[in-house]
């Protein structure tokens, strides 16, 4: 149960005069999937970007395990096992989908060395990439290039290229945001399937969603949390209520 | 995949034609012709930063200047040595030490600004040379007296003061650069560099040293930048801070630009092309820069991507008719 | 027999292309005030821009020796093209005849049997000025552009205005080729100098003197160069008329040759000739004189040198002969800037020759 | 029916050599809100974007209210009184926020001024604390609010929204339908693309499903939602 | 001490006076490059074309302002004529294929110029009734043409903030500089504001030629000469701020101007030592938005 993997210590993120985020703090536990809710603009994604090292924190601490990462890279944290996707599509557009994955994928093992050897033929590249592919339902558009896509596609592409990184946290801005019915629950079944190896942050405004698979739910609102409960609880509160669903 | 493929046809066709190329008889144009080869190995130097790694730099002439004047002070300013097993290592270390230093420096900025600081810094070397003695500093260069030696003990490996021995040896320096660039591509690191070219803040979030592999291509990119100026100090007997201005950073850009950027003959294609055009309107015409100057202009409206497109685009007339 | 070539390597577009263009007419007139045949052979021309650009001069000058297989390669406006040009040349044996080029190494470390100028060097150009300036004024202040010329022609001001007397109080310089001359004009204001010793070129001159008299200093610390007011006169307008420069060459000089020429130049072009076409008439000279002397046979090539080594020349400049470095030995005039003509008022230093001490030969 | 808005009649469209859409003919006249759906990537966006002519459709031809779109700029046909929201949302991040709102800032076709800059902010009060924001610098959904306020500003006849909703909080997308509505209540027609269904189907007066480039379907909410296979196989829902 | 004072100060009016001019030579790039995005080389070859403008014209009429004036409408006509023809079809292309675009350009003009002017060095006078000095110190005066250009080029300078920031064109212009799809969708007529703009850029640039003409020369390569400082002003100032711009001007003109006094061994080096040093610190120009 306290398989903490990555939490957030009294974060605070200004901009300006605008405090987005303000002494947050959460866990994300292995085999658990956390999600935030929030009105827009009430800084999830900030949070997310801190944790991912997108962004510094103005204020608080990050830790992985018990590793603290506050002043580390984006890339140090990825290597570290933080894996993120992102709000706004965040591909490598003139590329196949099959070559956005292995590109992910390489990041593990970098092989600066290997000067004389083919990249794109070496083996636990491909399957690592292939696997992303298959699990997010890109399979049979490995080779198209990733700008020819369409939205939801891109969506997808967006989650794959993640997977191929092999997190062993997942950071998940709206992952579903673009998707149609039918892939959005595909997408929902897969991260049932993940959450039992991994820990899992998600920021998502489909409550349907939401509430199918989330373990655990922190509400912010304006910069601050305002609570973080199981689903049931954070269903029935007023405050919630009022702040999101606004019925 | 065909398209490629067709590059490496034309890319071997080149190669051969090179080859053969003294056997015609033309002396002069021997010259001329590797001197075009000195200029398209270091517009595919550039072609690597710009065309592979999207790093535009306009003060690409700053490391053939390296190149140039480390051979310059060796061989006649401090008359050190001729020997190229000393004068090419020392070139190349040189311009990989400094362009390691300046890389530290420039690749913190992005875009236009990272176009105008790689500017900036060439500048500082071109008045470098423009205005310290001890550097070989003048308006007017330094002359050399010497080819570099190619000798093994006293047995010479190879003449280079004989034009022919120096044409073939600046062909296969084109060669080997352009087979190394080739496995430099496909390999992780390459691959990984292209990626930052497409999308650098994603590849910095999947987990890549981003910073790191940009000085990487950097520094070898200025090598083989230094490894041409070496090539042509050698082959014209003489120096100047010319080699280092951004009208040269602006040439072989051009070059780039005319021939097709990461398409991997288009830096040698440019270069052929630029300068026979050039070469063609002078000899030809009264008004050379005015046909020179509309000759550009309808290439970048009806061709672009450069000249090396050209066989993709036949290509695709074909099929469609 | 066939025809003799002649390599004209010259700037024909960018910032020098008037003198390139003034060179080959005055060359040209040169060779068809002869009938355009010497000693029985025609004369061919081939041209070539050198762009002004150094790196390219290697492969020009090897373009018109080895492809062209040019009798005699003639130029150039630029010190930095005409100094690879020189080393080809030396290399290669070409016979080569610079029709402007200052730059002291030309006929100083690089000298060469088959190099000659027909021009003038650096040092001679200064010098003159400082001989000129001695005369007047005890103390001075020298501005050019930070490169060789600028600094070659300054060493040969201060050599002759100190040897005279004179006293150079400080060198302001400034990057080449920016005009921006204000802050040193302030300075000047600030040292009061009795005179002012300038290098610039072209437009550059221009904007000096005419910065220079708006900031309300021409009649307070004269102003002197060589080629300042050269070329450029009538841009200049008021702001240089009255001054006085040193040169081997005065507009109108009066000797007979001088009119004849002005007035074949007149015909055949349309306008008055200034010293570069000077330059490239005594060029062709020059190389007529060789040629005659072998009776047009190219192949004899020391006989030709020597004859040109020995040719004593009848030049709209004067008398013009050669020293051992091949550089002109020549009478440097004063010049007053009347209207937009720079006219003689004195002769600054008689026959004076560049002693060239780093000729080695 | 009145007039037509736009109209599409056996259009081809394509990127490069990809064929995207397949002869659609499409319709939309004022008054009416018409819901599209499909899964990802069968083509809704590319119509759209024919529609407004941000892609040229190779074969067959677009009207906007009776007029060719053929020769007709893009800009064109928004002045002409059709908005569009695209997906993506199309921020453009150096303008600030207001500016971003006056950019295409006009009466409709018929003079009509009915979303002024003020009732746009009071619709969306988490704009007005940002008016001075760069455009980069909006949370995901305020952008998209940002995106929707915009295309009300030009005061359109005909509305487009391609997921308009995509990252809006509950709270705010209720108020992105409940504006729709008051839209289709004072005669503005709109597409809407969306994937809540049900959201959708409450208030179309019609509903188009999409498959590979194609309409399958065609017909009023009653009818389709009584056909629950129909839904399962087209919509997977 | 007095006399060091003295010149000091008129050394920072040199430096301030220079600022404005060379804000006001890279005002045209501010526009076509900072604001529109288009990388456009030519910059330097618009500038000569008004320089050349304002002589030939001023040579037909005898009048400068004339010449100003009808130079200033003929080239807004040709840049207008130069985006319809080529440039509106690279918005969307590559920056680089602009580079190799505007760089025939260059060589264009600077034959067309040899063709029809010729090579010799030309200049201008300045107009009669602004050209008197005001006495500085007792032997220096300053020009009054210079305050005159300082003045313009203040003017200059407001108008073209006003014009980008507070107007609803300036808000089309950059609109339409990231994402002109968009723009277009809005109903704004892009490729009418794109021509308009960059006619406005040349203009602006050959405006720069003339009003400085007189002040300087009217020769073969003035256009090279500033087109690596104007790219360099635009740049550190940040692309696309008016104020930015002028800024940097300032910083670049003091440089220049003391650097030429004390450190004249390092002026050359010394504007792009700035630059370098400036992008380091601030990676996206002093005046980033
Ligand atoms: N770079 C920035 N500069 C200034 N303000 C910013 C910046 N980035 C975000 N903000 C502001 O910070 C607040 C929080 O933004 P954030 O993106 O974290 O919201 P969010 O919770 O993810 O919202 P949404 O659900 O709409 O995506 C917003 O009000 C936004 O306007
Ligand atoms: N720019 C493009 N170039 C090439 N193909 C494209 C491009 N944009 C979209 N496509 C392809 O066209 C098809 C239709 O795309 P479109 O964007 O219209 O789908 P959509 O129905 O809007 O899907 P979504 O719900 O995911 O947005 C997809 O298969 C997509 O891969
Ligand atoms: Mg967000
Ligand atoms: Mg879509």
């Amino acid at each position: 149960m306290n398989d903490v993997l990555l939490r957030a210590e009294n974060v605070s993120k200004h901009f300006g005069g605008l405090v987005a985020n303000d002494n947050v703090s959460l866990s994300v536990y292995k085999g658990k999937t956390h999600a935030i809710l929030g009105p827009n603009g009430a800084g999830k994604s900030t949070l997310i970007n801190m944790l991912s090292g997108d962004l510094t924190c103005s204020s608080g601490s990050v830790f992985l395990g018990n590793l603290d990462v506050t002043h580390l890279q984006p890339n140090e944290r990825s290597l570290l096992g933080i894996g993120r996707s992102y709000q706004k599509t965040n591909i490598f557009p003139t590329f196949t989908v099959l070559e956005n994955c292995r590109l992910a994928a390489q990041s593990r093992e970098p092989r600066l060395g290997a000067v004389f050897s083919s990249a794109s033929n070496y083996e636990p590249y491909k399957n690592l990439a292939e696997k992303a592919i298959w699990e997010t339902g890109l399979e049979g558009y490995e080779s198209r290039v990733a700008s020819a896509l369409s939205h939801g596609e891109q969506r997808q592409l967006e989650l794959a290229i993640v997977l191929a990184t092999q997190p062993s946290v997942l950071l998940l801005d709206e992952p579903l945001a673009g998707m149609g019915s039918e892939e959005s629950f595909q997408m929902i079944d897969l991260l049932k399937k993940l959450v039992k190896t991994h820990g899992i942050l998600l920021v998502e405004h489909d409550m349907d969603a939401v509430f199918a698979i989330a373990d655990i739910i922190t509400v912010m609102v304006n910069g601050s949390v305002l609570m973080t409960d199981t689903p049931d609880r954070v269903r029935a509160s007023a405050e919630v209520q009022q702040a999101y669903f606004g019925h | 995949m065909v398209e490629s493929k067709n590059k490496y046809v034309l890319l071997a066709v080149m190669f051969i034609a090179l080859l053969l190329f003294p056997t015609l008889g033309f002396d002069f144009y021997n010259d001329m012709v590797s001197r075009i080869v000195i200029l398209a190995l270091f517009a595919v130097s550039l072609d690597l930063l710009v065309g592979y790694a999207g790093l535009i730099s306009f003060g690409h002439a700053a490391w053939f200047g390296v190149g140039a004047y480390a051979f310059a002070l060796l061989s006649t300013h401090y008359q050190v040595t001729d020997s190229f097993w000393i004068t090419l290592p020392v070139a190349l270390i040189a311009a990989a030490v400094l362009s390691f230093i300046v890389g530290l420096f420039v690749l913190r900025t992005k875009g236009i600004y990272f176009i105008m600081v790689t500017l900036a810094f060439a500048q500082v070397f071109y008045f470098l040379v423009h205005d310290v003695p001890a550097i070989g500093g003048s308006t007017d260069g330094l002359n050399l007296y010497a080819r570099p030696t190619l000798e093994i003990g006293n047995w010479v490996l190879l003449d280079l003061e004989n034009p022919l021995t120096m044409y073939y040896f600046i062909l296969a320096a084109l060669f080997f650069s352009v087979v190394l660039l080739w496995f430099f591509l496909r390999s992780p690191l390459g691959r990984a560099v292209q990626g930052i070219k497409i999308n650098e803040h994603r590849m910095l979030s999947i987990g890549f040293p981003v910073f790191r592999y940009k000085l990487i291509v950097f520094v070898i990119a200025s090598v083989f930048a230094s490894l041409a100026g070496y090539l042509f100090a050698a082959q014209s007997y003489g120096v100047n801070p010319e080699l280092l201005s951004w009208h040269k950073s602006a040439d072989v850009l051009l070059m780039l630009i005319f021939g097709g950027m990461g398409q991997f003959v288009g830096g040698i294609v440019g270069a052929f092309a630029f300068i026979l055009l050039k070469d063609v309107f002078m000899t030809y015409t009264d008004w050379w820069q005015l046909w020179l100057g509309i000759t550009i202009v309808l290439f970048v409206l009806f061709l672009p991507g450069g000249l090396a497109s050209l066989p993709s685009r036949f290509k695709a007339l074909v099929g469609k008719a | 027999a066939d025809d003799v070539k002649v390599g004209l390597m010259l700037p024909y577009s960018g910032t020098f292309a008037e003198l390139g263009q003034n060179i080959t007419n005055g060359f040209k007139l040169a060779i068809d005030q002869k009938g355009g045949k010497i000693a029985g052979r025609t004369i061919e021309y081939v041209e070539l821009d050198d762009e002004s650009a150094p790196a390219k001069a290697n492969e020009n000058a090897n373009k018109l020796i080895r492809r062209d297989n040019v009798d005699v390669l003639v130029g150039t406006v630029h010190s930095g093209v005409a100094l690879t040009m020189a080393r080809v040349a030396k290399n290669t044996g070409a016979l080569m005849i610079i029709p402007n080029a200052g730059a002291n190494e030309l006929t100083g470390a690089l000298c060469s049997p088959n190099i000659f100028r027909a021009s003038f060097s650096n040092w001679q150009a200064g010098y003159a000025v400082g001989a000129l300036m001695a005369q007047k004024h005890k103390t001075a202040v020298s501005l050019a552009w930070n490169y060789a010329a600028g600094d070659e022609q300054t060493a040969g001001f201060k050599e002759a205005f100190e040897a005279g007397g004179g006293k150079v109080l400080k060198h302001l310089s400034l990057p080449f080729p920016n005009t921006e001359f204000q802050p040193l004009l302030t300075e000047i204001a600030t040292l009061q100098p009795d005179a002012v010793y300038a290098f610039v070129a072209g437009a550059a001159q221009v904007k000096l003197t005419k910065d220079y008299e708006a900031s309300g200093l021409k009649d307070k610390i004269p102003l002197y160069g060589a080629f300042l007011t050269e070329g450029t006169l009538e841009a200049q307008g008021s702001s240089a008329q009255g001054m006085l420069t040193a040169l081997h060459y005065a507009d109108g000089l009066d000797n007979p040759k001088n009119q004849a020429f002005i007035e074949a130049y007149k015909k055949a072009h349309g306008e008055t000739p200034d010293v570069f076409a000077v330059q490239g008439y005594d060029s062709a000279q020059l190389f007529i004189a060789g040629l005659e002397a072998v009776n047009g046979d190219t192949s004899k090539k020391e006989d030709m040198i020597r004859a040109m080594e020995n040719a004593k020349l009848d030049s709209p400049r004067g008398p013009l002969s050669f020293s051992k470095s091949h550089n002109p030995v020549m009478n440097m005039y004063i010049r007053e800037a009347r209207g937009d003509q720079n006219v003689m008022v004195g002769i600054a230093v008689e026959a004076l020759a560049d002693p060239s001490p780093d000729c080695k030969r | 029916m009145s007039e037509a808005l736009v109209s599409a009649h056996g259009i081809h469209s394509y990127y490069g050599q990809s064929h995207i859409l397949h002869g659609i003919d499409f319709t939309i006249s004022r008054g009416e809100t018409v819901g599209l759906m499909g899964r990802n990537g069968m083509g809704k966006s590319t119509l759209i974007k024919s529609l407004v002519g941000v892609v040229r459709p190779r074969e067959g031809e677009v009207f906007v209210k009776g007029r060719s779109g053929k020769s007709m700029p893009t800009y064109k046909v928004a002045c002409m009184g059709i908005a569009y929201v695209p997906e993506g949302r199309g921020i453009f991040p150096n303008l600030s926020v207001k500016e971003n709102l006056l950019l295409g800032a006009r009466p409709g076709s018929d003079g009509r001024l009915d979303w002024t800059y003020d009732r746009v902010l009071d619709s969306f009060p988490r704009l007005r604390e940002r008016l001075s924001n760069g455009g980069a610098q909006l949370s995901g959904g305020e952008q998209q609010m940002l995106s929707i306020g915009r295309a009300l500003m030009t005061n359109p006849d005909l509305l487009i929204l391609d997921e308009a909703t995509e990252g809006l909080a509950p709270l705010i997308a209720k108020e992105i339908w409940r504006i729709i509505a008051a839209i289709r209540e004072s005669g503005i027609a709109t597409i809407i693309v969306d994937k809540n269904f049900e959201a959708i189907t409450e208030i179309s007066t019609r509903n188009l499903i999409m498959v590979k480039g194609m309409i399958v379907f065609e017909g009023s909410s009653s009818e389709l939602l009584s056909d629950a296979d129909r839904l399962k196989t087209l919509l997977g829902v | 001490m007095d006399i060091l004072l003295g010149s000091l100060l008129i050394q920072a009016l040199n430096a301030i006076q220079y600022g404005l001019l060379l804000f006001l030579i890279a005002s045209g790039l501010t526009l076509i490059f900072g604001v529109m995005g288009v990388i456009n080389i030519a910059h330097g070859s618009f500038y000569m074309m008004g320089a050349y403008f304002a002589f030939t014209i001023t040579g037909l009429t005898g009048n400068f302002f004339v010449a100003v004036i009808l130079g200033a409408i003929l080239s807004v006509i040709i840049g207008a004529l130069l985006e319809w023809a080529l440039f509106k079809h690279l918005y969307k292309r590559d920056h680089l294929e602009q580079v190799l675009l505007s760089y025939g350009l260059i060589l264009i003009f600077e034959e067309l110029r040899s063709i029809f002017v010729g090579d010799e060095v030309h200049s201008i006078d300045v107009p009669a009734w602004l050209n008197f000095s005001i006495p500085l110190g007792d032997i220096m005066s300053y020009p009054f043409y210079r305050l005159f250009m300082s003045g313009v080029c203040v003017l200059v300078a407001i108008g073209m903030y006003i014009l980008i920031n507070r107007t609803r064109i300036g808000s089309m212009i950059r609109a339409g500089a990231t994402n002109s799809g968009m723009a277009e969708v809005l109903g704004v007529n892009i490729s009418m504001v794109n021509r308009l703009v960059f006619s406005l850029g040349v203009g602006l640039a050959a405006f720069a030629g003339m009003i400085n003409a007189p002040a300087s020369a009217v020769a073969p390569g003035m256009g090279m000469e500033v087109l690596i400082v104007s790219f360099v002003v635009v740049v550190i100032g940040g692309i696309g701020s008016v104020w930015g711009a002028l800024f940097a001007a300032m910083v670049i003109a003091f440089a220049d101007t003391f650097g030429s006094v004390f450190f004249p061994s390092v002026a050359g080096m010394l504007t792009y030592i700035i630059m370098a040093m400036v992008l380091l610190w601030r990676p996206d120009g002093i005046f980033k938005r």
